[in-house]
């Protein structure tokens, strides 16, 4: 009997044209929370799938509290007690969050003695105090549709909780939560731990792995690196192992030169399609050469900015000018044309279409003018040298080249295909949300780097991100949006974290 | 090479040794089997086969019913057999094959041949007619003599000469048993589904629109019960399968006659009948006169349109498949032989008379 | 008047029943454009199984109306295996199969019947023929003005068939079943998670979707013509599908559109009989429910949503 | 090891052949048609026949294969072009489905469209008495015009109203049949016929009765038009900016609109391209095929594209082979039904055979893929 509650031994997984883990050996040890780090595309998910039941491993084998298993469904992980909080939530966004977590294990009445049915009453009761038990306090009769991500991802671990999993499983949990959240949720998950309960902590961020984790392990390109002891192991180290060379956190930046106007929006105003107002009256301006943060918890009309900027969302009030032109009723391909680059929030559903090329997928902002196409005839040789530089120019890394199916390539990568896209096109004014969600640190290096070079080209950069320090470590100016409305606008000198953190919450106003 | 022989061969009803004459039958879509007008032809040829086992047929259906599509399959298969017989005014066209193959027979039934040129009969087209007005005036007649409510009906499909036909006659018949037996019946008209024939006169009657609509025929069917008619012509094709069913969901003493053929096992409904008797065109004989002409040598080709003289309209009178009373029997029985020595001529689309004025109507 | 409701009722309630199973089917996430198909092949079976009890027993054919409606859904349900198996197992492209399936519908009994009319009957016919059902009247309730026709010359069918609906509501909306299979139509991987076998679920949905379908064909056959033949394939199915997109793929509101084209189809004809034309001109009612429908869902199509999945093949790996 | 030997079996005959992902969009549909044809020789085989000489009449029936004998003025060369004509509009609705479906729309309403141009071009051109040089290009553009916009009509009410393309397309279905119905019984009606009244020779697409060296034959005009349609599908799909922005619609239409496409317009042009493809087949078959129409009968035609379109993976070129061999079993039934003796039925029953495996050609390739992988794994332990 070994010592450990979870061990994979010479686990290999291959996809077409990738070895996405490569004879990789671990131990997890009970009641420790164990972190896996490594670059975009290292094997983590994939690694944590095979744990889970998702996916076969095509060798190697599995040991659970000591006995071989072969895990062939999420369902048999379930029943070894071990549960998985996927980033991308798998919830059913018209149930309510009680049908979503006893889906599949339904208390069941009989009505007359005959006829059965799903008792929602008691499930709901029950985990109201499931809930409260394990401090996730929400409302159980609330439908998915109407919470927001951070509630989502309680309901999620809740349904992992539910069915009394003692191995938790998370994969990126904090790439979509508040500074707030994400310690609230680091709290939850060390309790969780001193619970007896087994922690699988899959993230980039290296402090949260210094903060809570007991033991990380290393993976690059398939294979395991090392297995470090979070306490004795420096960050820097932990991040050189991973990317392999050294990485700067700070970016490093000159100050800004604003010059003239490059975006103004006026009070602005977006309903969204219920006729709620979720931007009320906004104004700000972005200078040529300025890098402007927009910093804020998720879901207070940050994201409609952007959306109502760049022409996907309708304006209801108010005037946005670019470069000075009104372009408030501009057509999307007008704006485009004008000088706007974006890289949207939702990557799969608006950044991407999953089922196109990578090299069409670069072109797709540019597909119809020269040298892509000439007299609405396309120019597949161009698609293709262009996709070529770009995967060179941006470390783009997929299984086949420009030929790869974007939907299979790992959510990092993607993301830098569409960042690489949208820099591509060298608009005066480039919109970036949420550019390094779910990126390694090797890569958010990269983009920091890149947004600061295209501001000192004299680019206006409208930066609007969830992470305060990625805001804090790049904005030139910082405009703090709390329900609709922008409380504050200030250079990112004269504020602090603290003070940002007090905006964003609404406890403090001009 | 292959396709010959094996065709024979796989052909159960061949004959052994000498060659028999080859028939084939080409219908609409509905083909031989539905139990009405294709399948009356079919059987001719069956009768014939069956005193000249030599001879084989071979059925063949043409999917779409349109015109073109029709000919399209006869062109197909004419290669191949000495006679084809056509049953359905959809081969109306044919006559360009027949020139084209001038040592092939066709028997063609319900249609003309569409002129070549200026020739309209062919040497090798037998095309016949029926006089549909007099099978009508017989179900005319024995509505009138039947009805209890002194109310009848006859539903049609479309307003083509043929139903126009059946139409008039059966009109012409319930006016000849009012006038003669003194009676009062009403041939009852309901308002929405007046014809207009293809000359575009108002020809009234209960005209369903279509002749493979059976919602519509129920409606109908329904309409007419709800009005008190208790006897109704049903000549309207796969429309009027749902007359049938109307009649049989009524709980009333209704009945309905049957019409082309005997369709006295249509109206099979529980333990009784809804068939009261059916007015018929004896086709089968026809085919089988024709196709006995053909072996003899005595095959003349031309376009002709059979009578009551040669007992090619009348009504179904065989014991067991019909429920007329005694006295109605006899009464048609008599007006049988004024038709046949043509005293009555009931009124048809164009010839001339109308069902108020016809000659026998006294 | 009276005919308005009492024919509206008897074409409305068979369509509904269709399209409950297509509800469920598209509710599990596998889109059914096959209901055409299957409903008449179910009412193949039924016809065929009613025809040849009543030919090995010698029972009237007109007493077995409930065993055809039992075999057409036996009927409908086997031959909607087909669908499930292409689209879950074989994972093709579920509009296509679904209109091949109609193809072969259509092309399978019609040979069937002529062939086994031949073969077991020695009768060369096209169709089989069946008693009618009886209709009844509740006597009381239907001298009620207007309402009273509701329960006038009532088909047994129909009953049936809001019973029916009664339980598929319960089914889908209160069991644990029916939460699963809503589940997989809108996000299959949660489902998946969830340890519920996704593939199952959908074949039980189509599976169920055939036997609702084949009795809804059965109930055409009986109230139309009391008969089966190729007539039987008028392009109900693909009424019953719109019926139940314009009613949100949910019963209720799809019952409100079957009653929609029940009653404009038969008022149609109701006005058709009143205005005394021509019946060339019933042709320009008939339109009647199809621009209506076309109508409304100009003003209700706004905030219908499809299941989130639907038509989309389930593959673990995807998401 | 059975299991072992089973699946090398498998992976001889059926991976080596199909393996190349580059010839699967053909060598896939080809092993379809191959595993149909043998269910339905064991059909043949049930019903007591030879299949082989079933399938021997059909080909002849359509005039790929000789006939021991021809009727007069007849001979293989114009059972060939009767192959043509019947094939042509059948190209055309297979693309129209083929345009919609890549731009993530479902025209089931071919069958309508094809109606309602068959039925304008009839009544404005068919009837005119035009010169041929005049009318013939007239009843193609009336044909797409029409065609088209009902498609367009289709695609606007999806977008502005978001009614569902397939429930509009199947009430339009039914009202185009009503409507077209009433006006050819009131107005255009031939009592002999009963169908609409014949057009005129100079405005149909098909040269009929055409004497070459004593034979009659019948020109399909339209199908080379089809074949150059086909082609020029292909090359807007492919290689232009609106077949770019259609097809990435289809794919994603929020990630189109983000990309500056207008969702709107697309839609309602793929629907515009559909219907006016639709139309095509509509002129070709009502006033090419055949020359009149059949009151309140919509052409299987418009459905069954549905599935051949699919048999050519929705590929312009594929769609025509798959119509060839569609139409093969389709024409050649009659003469196969005439001499093998078996129901025109089994005809479909194969082409339903036929759609139906090759609506699994994903899960084959599925199959495949993974017995290749498989394969390439057990070579790599034993090395
Ligand atoms: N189902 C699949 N089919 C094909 N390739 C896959 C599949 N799943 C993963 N891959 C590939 O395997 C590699 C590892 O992917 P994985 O998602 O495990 O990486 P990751 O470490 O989680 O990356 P990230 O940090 O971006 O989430 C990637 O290159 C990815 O493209
Ligand atoms: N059907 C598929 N074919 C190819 N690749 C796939 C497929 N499905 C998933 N993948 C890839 O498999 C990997 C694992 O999926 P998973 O959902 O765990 O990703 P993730 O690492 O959480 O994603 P993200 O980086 O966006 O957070 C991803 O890289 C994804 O792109
Ligand atoms: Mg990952
Ligand atoms: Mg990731």
């Amino acid at each position: 009997m070994s010592d450990y509650i979870v061990e994979m031994k010479h686990i290999t997984k291959r996809f077409p044209g990738i070895v996405a883990n490569d004879d990789v050996s671990l131990g997890i040890k009970k009641g420790e929370i164990f972190a896996l780090l490594g670059e975009n595309g290292a094997g983590k998910s994939t690694l944590m799938s095979i744990l889970s039941g998702m996916y076969e491993p095509d060798e190697g084998e599995i040991y659970i509290r000591g006995e071989k298993v072969q895990i062939s469904s999420p369902n048999h992980a379930a029943k070894l007690n071990i549960g998985m909080v996927h980033q991308h939530f798998k919830l059913v966004s018209d149930y309510t969050i009680t049908e979503n977590i006893t889906l599949g294990i339904e208390p069941i009445k009989k009505f007359a003695g005959l006829f059965p049915y799903v008792d929602i009453r008691n499930a709901n009761r029950k985990i109201e105090e499931l809930s409260k038990n394990f401090g996730l306090e929400v409302d159980p009769t609330k439908k998915i549709a109407d919470l927001t991500v951070s509630m989502q991802q309680r309901v999620e671990i809740l349904k992992v909780l539910y069915r009394e999993a003692e191995i938790l499983i998370f994969d990126e949990p904090t790439a979509v939560l508040t500074p707030q959240e994400i310690d609230f949720l680091l709290g939850i998950i060390e309790g969780l731990r001193n619970g007896g309960k087994t922690i699988i902590l899959i993230t980039h961020k290296l402090e949260e792995i210094k903060k809570v984790a007991d033991r990380c392990a290393v993976l690059n390109k398939g294979k395991l690196i090392d297995v470090l002891d979070v306490k004795k192991t420096p960050v820097n180290l932990m991040a050189q192992l991973m990317v392999g060379r050294e990485v700067n956190f700070e970016s490093e930046k000159v100050p800004a030169q604003f010059k003239e106007e490059v975006l103004k929006v006026e009070h602005l105003t977006v309903k969204n399609e219920d006729g709620f107002e979720v931007v009320k009256d906004v104004s700000f301006t972005i200078h040529s050469g300025e890098i402007f943060a927009i910093a804020g918890v998720a879901d207070n009309g940050q994201v409609e900015i952007a959306d109502t900027i760049a022409g996907l969302t309708k304006v209801s009030g108010g005037k946005i000018l670019l470069e000075g032109k009104d372009i408030t009723n501009e057509s999307i391909r007008n704006r485009t044309e004008t000088g706007i680059s974006y890289i949207p929030e939702d990557r799969q559903s608006f950044g991407l279409v999953l089922d196109f090329d990578l090299s069409t997928n670069l072109a797709l902002k540019q597909y119809y003018r020269e040298p892509f196409s000439s007299k609405g005839i396309l120019n597949k040789e161009e698609f293709e040298q262009f996709g070529s530089n770009m995967i060179d120019k941006y470390d783009i890394r997929s299984g086949q080249g420009i030929k790869t199916q974007v939907r299979s390539m790992s959510g990092g990568n993607q993301q830098k295909a569409i960042i690489a896209r949208e820099i591509e096109l060298q608009s005066p004014l480039m919109i970036f949300v949420q550019p390094t969600r779910g990126v390694d640190i090797g890569a958010i290096e990269n983009i920091h780097r890149m947004m600061i070079q295209e501001r000192d080209k004299g680019k206006a950069v409208l930066l609007i991100s969830l992470e305060l320090d990625e805001i804090m470590n790049v904005a030139d100016t910082i405009g703090v949006i709390y329900n609709g409305q922008l409380q504050k606008i200030a250079s990112s000198e004269s504020l602090t974290t603290n003070e940002v953190g007090e905006y964003m919450m609404g406890a403090k106003h001009e | 090479a292959c396709g010959n022989d094996s065709a024979n061969k796989n052909e159960a009803k061949s004959g052994k040794g000498e060659e028999g004459l080859k028939i084939a039958i080409v219908t609409s879509p509905s083909g031989v089997d539905d139990g009405s007008f294709n399948e009356d032809n079919y059987n001719g040829i069956l009768n014939f086969i069956k005193k000249h086992p030599t001879a084989t047929v071979k059925a063949v259906r043409e999917e779409t019913g349109d015109l073109a599509a029709a000919v399209q399959a006869v062109a197909d298969i004419v290669a191949d057999y000495d006679v084809i017989v056509t049953p359905g005014f959809q081969f109306a066209g044919i006559s360009s094959i027949a020139v084209e193959n001038p040592d092939k027979i066709f028997i063609l039934n319900d249609s003309e041949p569409a002129p070549v040129g200026d020739q309209k009969e062919f040497d090798n087209i037998y095309a016949m007619n029926f006089a549909e007005q007099e099978s009508g005036f017989f179900a005319g007649m024995a509505a009138a003599l039947e009805t209890k409510s002194n109310k009848v009906a006859v539903v049609n499909g479309i307003a083509y000469p043929s139903n126009v036909n059946y139409q008039f006659g059966f009109e012409s018949g319930v006016n000849y048993v009012n006038k003669v037996y003194g009676k009062d019946v009403k041939s009852v008209e309901l308002s929405g589904y007046a014809g207009t024939d293809v000359t575009g006169a108002n020809v009234g009657g209960n005209y369903a629109g279509s002749f493979a609509d059976e919602a519509t025929g129920k409606v109908i069917g329904n309409a007419l019960i709800k009005q008190g008619v208790d006897i109704i012509f049903v000549a309207a094709g796969g429309t009027g399968n749902g007359v049938f069913t109307a009649v049989k969901e009524a709980k009333g003493d209704v009945k309905v006659i049957g019409c082309d053929v005997d369709q006295y096992d249509d109206g099979v409904n529980g333990s009784k009948n809804i068939v009261l008797t059916s007015g018929v065109k004896f086709m089968s004989k026809n085919v089988e006169k024709v196709l006995n002409s053909v072996v003899d040598g005595s095959f003349k080709g031309g376009n002709v349109v059979l009578y009551a003289d040669t007992e090619s309209t009348g009504f179904i009178k065989e014991e067991g498949r019909h429920q007329l009373s005694e006295d109605t029997l006899s009464k048609m029985n008599e007006a049988y032989e004024l038709v046949k020595d043509g005293t009555i001529v009931p009124a048809s689309n164009f010839n001339g008379h109308t069902p108020d004025k016809f000659p026998g109507l006294k | 008047m009276d005919t308005i409701i009492i024919d509206g009722l008897s074409f409305a309630l068979p369509l509904f029943i269709l399209a409950i199973g297509g509800i469920y089917s598209e509710k599990s996430g596998i889109i059914n454009l096959a209901l055409e198909g299957i409903q008449g092949f179910g009412a193949f079976v039924g016809a065929l199984s009613a025809v040849l009890i009543a030919n090995a027993s010698g029972m009237d054919v007109q007493n077995l109306f409930y065993v055809a409606l039992i075999f057409s859904m036996i009927g409908g349900m086997t031959f909607s295996i087909i669908h499930a198996v292409l689209c879950i197992k074989f994972k093709a492209n579920q509009v296509i199969s679904g209109v091949v399936i109609n193809i072969l519908a259509l092309a399978l009994t019609t040979f069937l019947t002529t062939q086994i009319n031949a073969l077991v009957f020695g009768a060369a016919s096209d169709k089989f023929r069946l008693g009618v059902s009886e209709r009844f009247t509740i006597e009381g309730l239907a001298n009620i003005p207007v309402i009273g026709a509701v329960f006038t010359n009532v088909y047994p069918f129909e009953v049936i068939i809001i019973v029916i609906a009664f339980f598929a509501w319960y089914l889908l909306y209160k069991t644990r079943f029916g939460m699963r299979l809503r589940a997989s139509g809108e996000n299959p991987h949660s489902v998946d998670a969830a340890g519920v076998n996704v593939l199952k679920i959908r074949f039980s949905a189509v599976l169920i979707s055939g036997l609702l379908s084949g009795l809804g064909g059965m109930c055409f056959a009986y109230s139309i013509s009391a008969n089966f033949s190729s007539n039987i394939y008028m392009g109900y199915g693909f009424l019953a599908i719109a019926a139940l997109i314009f009613g949100n793929w949910r019963i209720l509101p799809t019952l409100a559109a079957c009653l929609l084209f029940g009653f404009a189809k038969s008022g149609g004809a109701f006005i058709a009989q009143s205005m005394a034309l021509p019946s060339s001109f019933t042709d320009l009612f008939m339109i009647l429910p199809y621009v209506l429908t076309l109508l409304l869902l100009i003003f209700f199509s706004k905030s219908n949503r499809a299941p989130r999945a639907l038509g989309e093949i389930y593959d673990k790996g995807k998401r | 090891m059975s299991k072992d030997k089973k699946e090398k079996f498998f992976s001889y005959s059926l991976i080596r052949p199909l393996s190349n992902e580059k010839w699967q969009p053909i060598s896939i549909p080809l092993v379809s048609i191959l595993i149909s044809f043998i269910a339905a020789a064991v059909v043949i085989l049930l019903i007591g026949k030879n299949p082989i000489q079933a399938f021997y009449n059909l080909f002849q029936g359509a005039g790929i294969l000789p006939k021991p004998s021809y009727a007069g003025y007849k001979s293989m060369v114009t059972d060939f072009l009767s192959l043509l004509n019947a094939m042509t509009p059948l190209v055309f609705a297979s693309l129209a489905v083929a345009v919609a479906f890549k731009a993530g729309l479902f025209n089931i309403g071919v069958s309508g469209q094809m109606l309602v141009s068959g039925f304008l071009a009839t009544i404005i051109v068919g009837y005119s008495g035009l010169d041929a040089v005049i009318a013939k290009p007239l009843v193609l553009l009336v044909g797409m015009v029409a065609g088209g916009l009902i498609g367009g009509l289709v695609g606007w009410l999806k977008y502005k109203f978001n009614i569902n393309e397939v429930v509009t397309t199947i009430m339009l279905n039914y009202i185009a049949q009503y409507v077209i119905s009433f006006f050819i019984q009131m107005f255009y009606i031939d009592p002999v016929s009963r169908q609409s009244q014949y057009i005129s020779e100079a405005a149909r697409l098909t040269l009929v009765n055409v004497e070459i060296a004593n034979l009659k034959m019948d020109i399909p005009l339209g199908f080379i038009l089809a074949i150059i349609t086909a082609i020029l599908v292909k090359f807007v799909m492919d290689k232009t900016v609106v077949g770019f922005e259609m097809k990435a619609v289809g794919s994603n239409r929020n990630a189109a609109k983000y990309a500056g496409i207008n969702v709107g317009r697309n839609t309602v042009l793929a629907m515009v391209m559909s219907g006016g493809l639709a139309g095509l087949a509509g002129v070709t078959y009502y006033l090419g095929h055949f020359s009149s129409i059949q009151p309140k009968v919509l052409s299987s035609l418009g459905f069954d594209s549905i599935a051949v379109s699919l048999l050519g993976n929705s590929h312009p070129i594929g769609v025509i082979f798959s119509s060839f061999l569609v139409s093969i079993i389709d024409q050649g039934s009659t003469y196969m039904s005439s001499q093998a003796g078996i129901r025109q039925e089994i005809s479909s029953v194969i082409i339903g055979l036929i759609l139906l495996v090759s609506a699994c050609g994903e899960y084959l390739k599925f199959k495949v893929r993974r017995l290749k992988e498989k394969e390439v794994d057990r070579k790599e332990r034993e090395s």
